[in-house]
């Protein structure tokens, strides 16, 4: 991992971050959100997290973003331009300071972090960040978030559905 | 067709249960040298027994929502009553002082206790429910099941000892309260107070991921106890980004209890959602979300952090101060009561800064009686409301008490424990509250405390005042049209009953409220040993340079 | 710098510091919901970037994990969050949806 | 020369050879479709170009090139451009990570005959198919087309849904070969002396007909309804554009034809003992898959679109799970004869199944027998 490629992905990312904020098309937005998301997970892969790389490409760009396109191509249908309400002047005030404030934190924050023990990487065995790894790290230390988490979308899933459906039975 | 769909998901949960055995069975036989450090199924199943058992009654009434013909639907809530009964019980019977190799749920007295006032501001959620839901004609399996789901998701909060556990309880409890925030049929009001609460809620919930990342990047993990040594023994650099990374933690907290600046989605979303859920998220979610501040804070956050107390000072006194001023100005009930709301996470907050047994003890307190007084209030705007909520605002209010003197009556107390006049819970609960304040030499910020509920007192009576005092509303037409809501009357009977109680008679909640802050602390304590020069045993790895890096170093708990 | 040294940690801290800001920032000012919330997502992803970084440069496989987590609660939020949107529009339109299942072919 | 240079080199090569056979696979595939059906429909299909009709393809590419290219007014233009080359780039990508013989040695060295050997193939090709969408569905937003957008909506919310049965089907088989390479499971099938087909009859019939869905072909070819949707999410493309889509749709006839030769029908290996030929066995089998799909292309009608979307989640999500979570017990409880037990409860399974079926079919025949005409020979 050097310097060159991580620039110029960042670069990528951060480019097409600004232009899901600054896009007016929301369908533009979504495509730029997931070429940020396949920037993202080629920064996994350099990372050393191919597994958790792919799932990224699979959940994040294939399941997650073209929910969004097809909810706004279903509004698109029905004519329907989104936005609720109109946004405040004072609003994008605030806004412009939360992100100032946390921009300056982050600027004061990254050198701090380079006096960290981690500052570079740790030398970690060849198998690091393979599915083998992910699944013992997952299944072992982490069952309990893992049940959670299988609540968490059964929950969503009968809420997805709550909420969608036209009449009751 | 139904039938055929029942059996085939009891034969698959039949297979699932079968293979997670087998999988124990052979995790136990086949890897002695891991099986120290690896926690069995049994662990696991142990410290999350509250929580594990509310799921699997909430999935049992969701089945039964699905699969039993109509008539059987009327069962649900008593059903779900049940479980939530059956959970007290496994809340109860789990073993208190867990020493296995989990440290991602911490079972202590603290986490009983607080679950058992979820638990029963849950059961009696589901009570006010019951006219409500069968009003409304929503969906009865979802909407039991979800509100339980949320109830577990609020379990797992009190109990998290690990800012991941923390944040897979708050999604837990925050994804089911946004259906549940829109469940209310045909309402587009409800709709939009969904989706406001969705996406501020999702806002603050990715401000507690890049926390807990933050945290995760300067200590090697996120656990509290990680969090805490982190503290101690980091220098300014990783500090840096540790506080970074709390006070993430804490702003997505603020958004989940309503503190001022973090507040905005608050009134408008208790305002849209159905009443029973607004009552139900007024008081489980304030509680999930102040029972993680108290852990983070007695687990090192207080005192060792530059600027902590100086920030929750601020936050404490713009809530209380900017809350019950807003209140002031309110028509609409509900609006009013949800600004309220946010006063009273001000008090809250007060227990949070203190950040001693004495403070948490109040706060338990606090919570526990604003809970039942909350509940009740809400109970009753639910029991008005009449069909589609329509009848909320004050002028719909004038002289309700006099065509139903008892529920008059009732909110009397409500709004007189709320405003904190003896002999009412209320006021114990302040009082408590604000001496140990003092003891910790909060003079400010007592000062304030008091004056504010001196300004909350004017609005609470008002609406008393306007219920009992003024003239009935002429048009009968559009006058509240009671069904045989018996249930919630009963329910709301019992929760005056409570509240008067609770401030008579205070000394056995009190004594609960302290065994829960004791526990609290000695947690947080055990967490960070070098600290109270107590424990012995220096932090045999600090997080930075761990030796050997691999999966190994990630079991969170070898102490 | 040479253009093959390494990369240290902080450049990781602020690359994903601003890819939250960007969406912190984004989520205030634009007003359409959908957008709104893919800033989410984007605020989410940057807190996975620094996990899996963090997770590399201290050689802590849960790092991942949590990043697995975070995406499988990111995918329930979809769910639901999507499915309000859908409701709203769907009150406030004129238009059956369902029009599209009922045309059979 | 160097070996981190060889491996380069190898791997260009490979992939360069690759790309070049799927593509000239196309326009064959493009012939044997039309001749297939033509046959099973007793026509003649396509005889003047060439010998057999052979070089009918070429004509019609060299049609669709010259043809003018046609951009309708008021579409969304970087979409629009992006939509084709979005939906044949994922198919080729996929093929990466498919092995297609043993490693073979090459100037001294070993290469694998496989583009990338990852240990996490069977993930990354997952995750390649869910991008597929993106072609259709852009495509049909960009068109600013009513029959085109709905056509997307229909094949994204088809494509979503039957991506889980076919996730559920191959987790079943990486549990088999406790791996998510491809390599892996075909040697699991030589060690082992199983096809999977047999130990995951039910995985395999899943992926066949999921597979079918996902490839938006007949009978699950809802987003180009023709009758409907004029053409669905391509109505607004012409000449070369609209080439791509149909090579798009070649393509990932064969990685999928592939992807379940490698899962479930032992990869390259030679069946029933026969001599091993490298590559021939492998092609063997992808063609038998092809003409199947063909086969059944010609023989179903279009299922109507609810019917169809009720189908994969209330039969084939539920079946998949079952058979996860059969899979899962037996590969736990009794992993050394995990292959002969799944095969004698799918087999037994596929045999009581294909009974009830029957007596049933057989029972609705009886009691209503004009709704259920025998078709008359050559029909």
């Amino acid at each position: 991992m050097t310097l060159l490629p991580f620039i110029a992905l960042s670069v990528v990312a951060i480019a097409f971050a600004l232009l899901l904020v600054l896009n007016r098309n929301a369908v533009h937005g979504a495509l730029c959100l997931v070429v940020n998301f396949a920037a993202v997970a080629v920064f996994f892969l350099m990372l050393g997290a191919e597994f958790i790389a792919v799932v990224q490409v699979a959940v994040y760009a294939g399941a997650i973003m073209v929910l969004f396109l097809f909810v706004l191509m279903l509004l698109n249908i029905q004519g329907q331009e989104g936005g609720l309400e109109q946004k405040p002047r004072s609003q994008i005030l605030i806004a412009a300071v939360l992100g100032i404030l946390l921009l300056a934190e982050i600027g004061v924050l990254a050198p701090l972090a380079a006096g960290l023990g981690g500052a570079q990487a740790a030398a970690v065995p060849a198998d690091f960040g393979s599915p083998r790894l992910v699944g013992l790290t997952l299944f072992r230390d982490h069952l309990l978030a893992f049940e959670i988490a299988a609540f968490i979308l059964l929950a969503a899933m009968m809420g997805a559905v709550v909420l969608a459906k036209r009449r009751l039975a | 067709m139904r039938l055929k769909g029942l059996r085939m998901l009891f034969c698959s949960t039949l297979v699932g249960i079968a293979s997670a055995a087998g999988h124990a069975a052979q995790a136990g036989s086949s890897d002695p040298g891991g099986a120290a450090l690896v926690p069995s199924l049994m662990d696991l199943l142990l410290v999350s027994a509250p929580a594990a058992a509310l799921c699997a009654a909430a999935m049992v009434v969701m089945m039964i929502g699905a699969f039993w013909p109509a008539s059987g639907r009327r069962a649900l809530p008593w059903i779900a009553l049940a479980g939530i009964v059956a959970t007290g019980w496994a809340t109860l019977a789990a073993p208190r002082a867990y020493e296995g190799p989990v440290r991602l749920l911490a079972l202590d007295s603290f986490t009983v206790i607080f679950s058992l006032l979820v638990l029963a501001a849950t059961a009696i959620a589901v009570l006010l429910s019951v006219n409500y839901v069968n009003r409304e004609e929503m969906a009865r399996g979802e909407y039991y099941s979800l509100m339980m789901f949320s109830a577990a998701g609020a379990l797992l909060m009190a109990a998290a000892d690990d800012l991941i556990l923390l944040f897979m309880g708050l999604e837990l409890l925050s994804i089911p309260l946004y259906v549940l925030a829109g469940s209310a049929r045909g309402r587009e009001q409800s709709k939009e107070a969904a989706l406001k609460y969705f996406l501020l809620g999702a806002f603050a919930s990715s401000f507690l991921v890049f926390g807990a990342a933050l945290v995760f990047a300067s200590v090697g993990g996120t656990g509290y106890h990680q969090m805490a040594l982190g503290l101690l023994l980091l220098g300014r650099g990783a500090d840096a980004l540790l506080a970074a990374g709390i006070a993430m933690v804490l702003i997505a907290l603020a958004f989940k209890v309503a503190l001022v600046p973090f507040h905005w989605w608050t009134p408008d979303v208790y305002q849209g959602a159905p009443t029973p859920v607004t009552a139900f998220m007024s008081i489980v979610a304030k509680a999930a979300g102040f029972a993680a501040l108290v852990r983070i804070v007695s687990a090192g956050a207080h005192g060792d952090l530059p600027g902590w107390n100086a920030l929750l000072w601020a936050l404490a006194a713009a809530t209380m101060v900017w809350g019950n001023l807003l209140a002031l100005a309110q028509q609409n009930v509900k609006r009013l009561l949800a600004y309220s709301s946010i006063g009273h996470a001000g008090y809250l907050l007060l227990g949070v800064l203190t950040g001693t047994v004495n403070g948490f003890s109040a706060l338990v307190f606090y919570l526990a009686a604003y809970g039942v007084t909350t509940l009740g209030a809400f109970g009753v705007a639910a029991f008005l409301a009449g069909k589609g909520d329509r009848i909320e605002t004050l002028y719909d209010y004038r002289g309700a008490a006099r065509r139903h003197p008892f529920v008059g009556a009732l909110m009397a107390v409500f709004l007189f424990s709320l405003a904190g006049i003896p002999p009412f819970a209320g006021f114990f609960a302040k009082l408590y509250l604000f001496l140990a304040a003092l003891e910790q030499g909060y003079v400010g910020l007592t000062v304030i405390a008091v004056l504010t509920s001196v300004l909350a007192v004017y609005y609470y009576l008002r609406v008393s005042v306007v219920m009992w005092m003024e003239e009935p509303r002429e048009e009968p037409s559009e006058a509240p049209q009671f069904e045989p809501a018996r249930l919630s009357a009963a329910a709301l009977a019992a929760l005056a009953f409570a509240v008067t109680l609770l401030g008579i008679f205070s000394s056995p909640v009190l004594r609960w409220s302290d065994r829960a802050a004791i526990a609290a602390v000695e947690t947080g304590r055990g967490a960070a040993p070098g600290r109270t020069g107590i424990g012995e045993a220096q932090p045999s790895i600090p997080p930075v340079d761990i030796p050997e890096p691999g999966p190994v170093a990630s079991v969170p708990s070898q102490e | 710098m040479a253009w093959n040294a390494p990369v240290p940690f902080a450049s990781w801290v602020m690359l994903s510091g601003v890819l939250f800001s960007i969406g912190a920032v984004g989520f205030l000012i634009r007003k359409d919901p959908i957008i709104m919330f893919m800033c989410i997502e984007l605020m989410l992803n940057a807190g996975n970037l620094l996990f899996i970084a963090a997770a590399r440069y201290l050689g802590i496989m849960a790092g991942q994990v949590f990043v697995f987590f975070v995406m499988a609660v990111a995918a329930a939020e979809v769910a639901v969050g999507l499915a309000i949107i859908v409701a709203i529009f769907r009150t406030k339109s004129t238009i059956d949806v369902d029009e599209m299942s009922g045309m059979r072919g | 020369m160097s070996d981190t240079l060889f491996t380069w080199i190898a791997s260009l090569v490979k992939a360069v050879l690759v790309f070049a056979v799927l593509m000239s696979l196309v326009p064959l595939l493009i012939w044997l479709e039309r001749k297939v059906v033509a046959w099973m429909q007793q026509r003649i299909g396509p005889n003047r170009c060439g010998p057999f009709g052979l070089l009918q393809p070429m004509a019609d590419a060299v049609k669709l090139i010259i043809k003018e290219n046609i951009i309708p007014a008021g579409v969304d233009r970087v979409t629009y451009y992006l939509a084709p080359i979005l939906s044949i780039v994922p198919a080729l990508a996929a093929f990466a990570v498919v092995p297609f013989g043993e490693p073979v040695t090459i100037f001294g060295r070993t290469v694998a005959l496989q583009v990338a050997d990852v240990n996490i193939g069977i993930l990354y090709i997952l995750a390649l198919s869910s991008l597929a969408v993106y072609g259709v569905t852009l495509a049909g937003w960009s068109s600013n087309n009513k029959y085109s957008l709905l056509g997307a909506l229909r094949s994204s919310a088809q494509m979503i849904s039957y991506e889980i049965p076919i996730g559920l089907a191959v987790v079943s088989v990486v549990l088999m070969a406790g791996s998510l390479s491809l390599k892996a499971v075909v040697d699991l099938q030589r060690d082992s002396g199983y096809w999977l087909v047999f130990p995951q009859l039910i995985s395999f019939i899943i992926f066949l007909i999921a597979s079918n869905a996902e490839l938006n072909r007949p009978p699950f070819d809802m987003a180009e309804a023709e009758s409907e949707l004029v053409a669905g999410f391509h109505t607004e493309y012409s000449g070369f554009r609209f080439a791509m889509f149909f090579m798009g749709e070649y393509v990932n006839l064969v990685t999928v034809s592939a992807l379940a030769t490698v899962m479930f029908l032992g990869g390259w290996h030679a069946p029933f003992g026969l001599p091993e030929i490298p590559i021939v066995w492998f092609l063997v089998k992808i063609f038998a898959f092809i003409i199947f799909y063909m086969w059944i292309r010609a023989t179903l009608p279009r299922i109507r679109y609810d019917l169809l979307m009720a189908f994969g989640w209330k039969v084939l999500i539920p079946v998949g799970f079952l058979n996860l979570a059969m899979t899962a017990v037996v590969v736990t409880l009794a992993a050394d004869r995990a292959m002969p037990l799944l095969t004698a409860v799918n087999v037994t399974l596929a045999v009581v199944v294909g009974a009830i079926i029957k007596i049933a079919g057989r029972r609705v025949e009886r009691r209503a027998p004009r709704l259920a005409p025998v078709p008359e020979a050559g029909g």
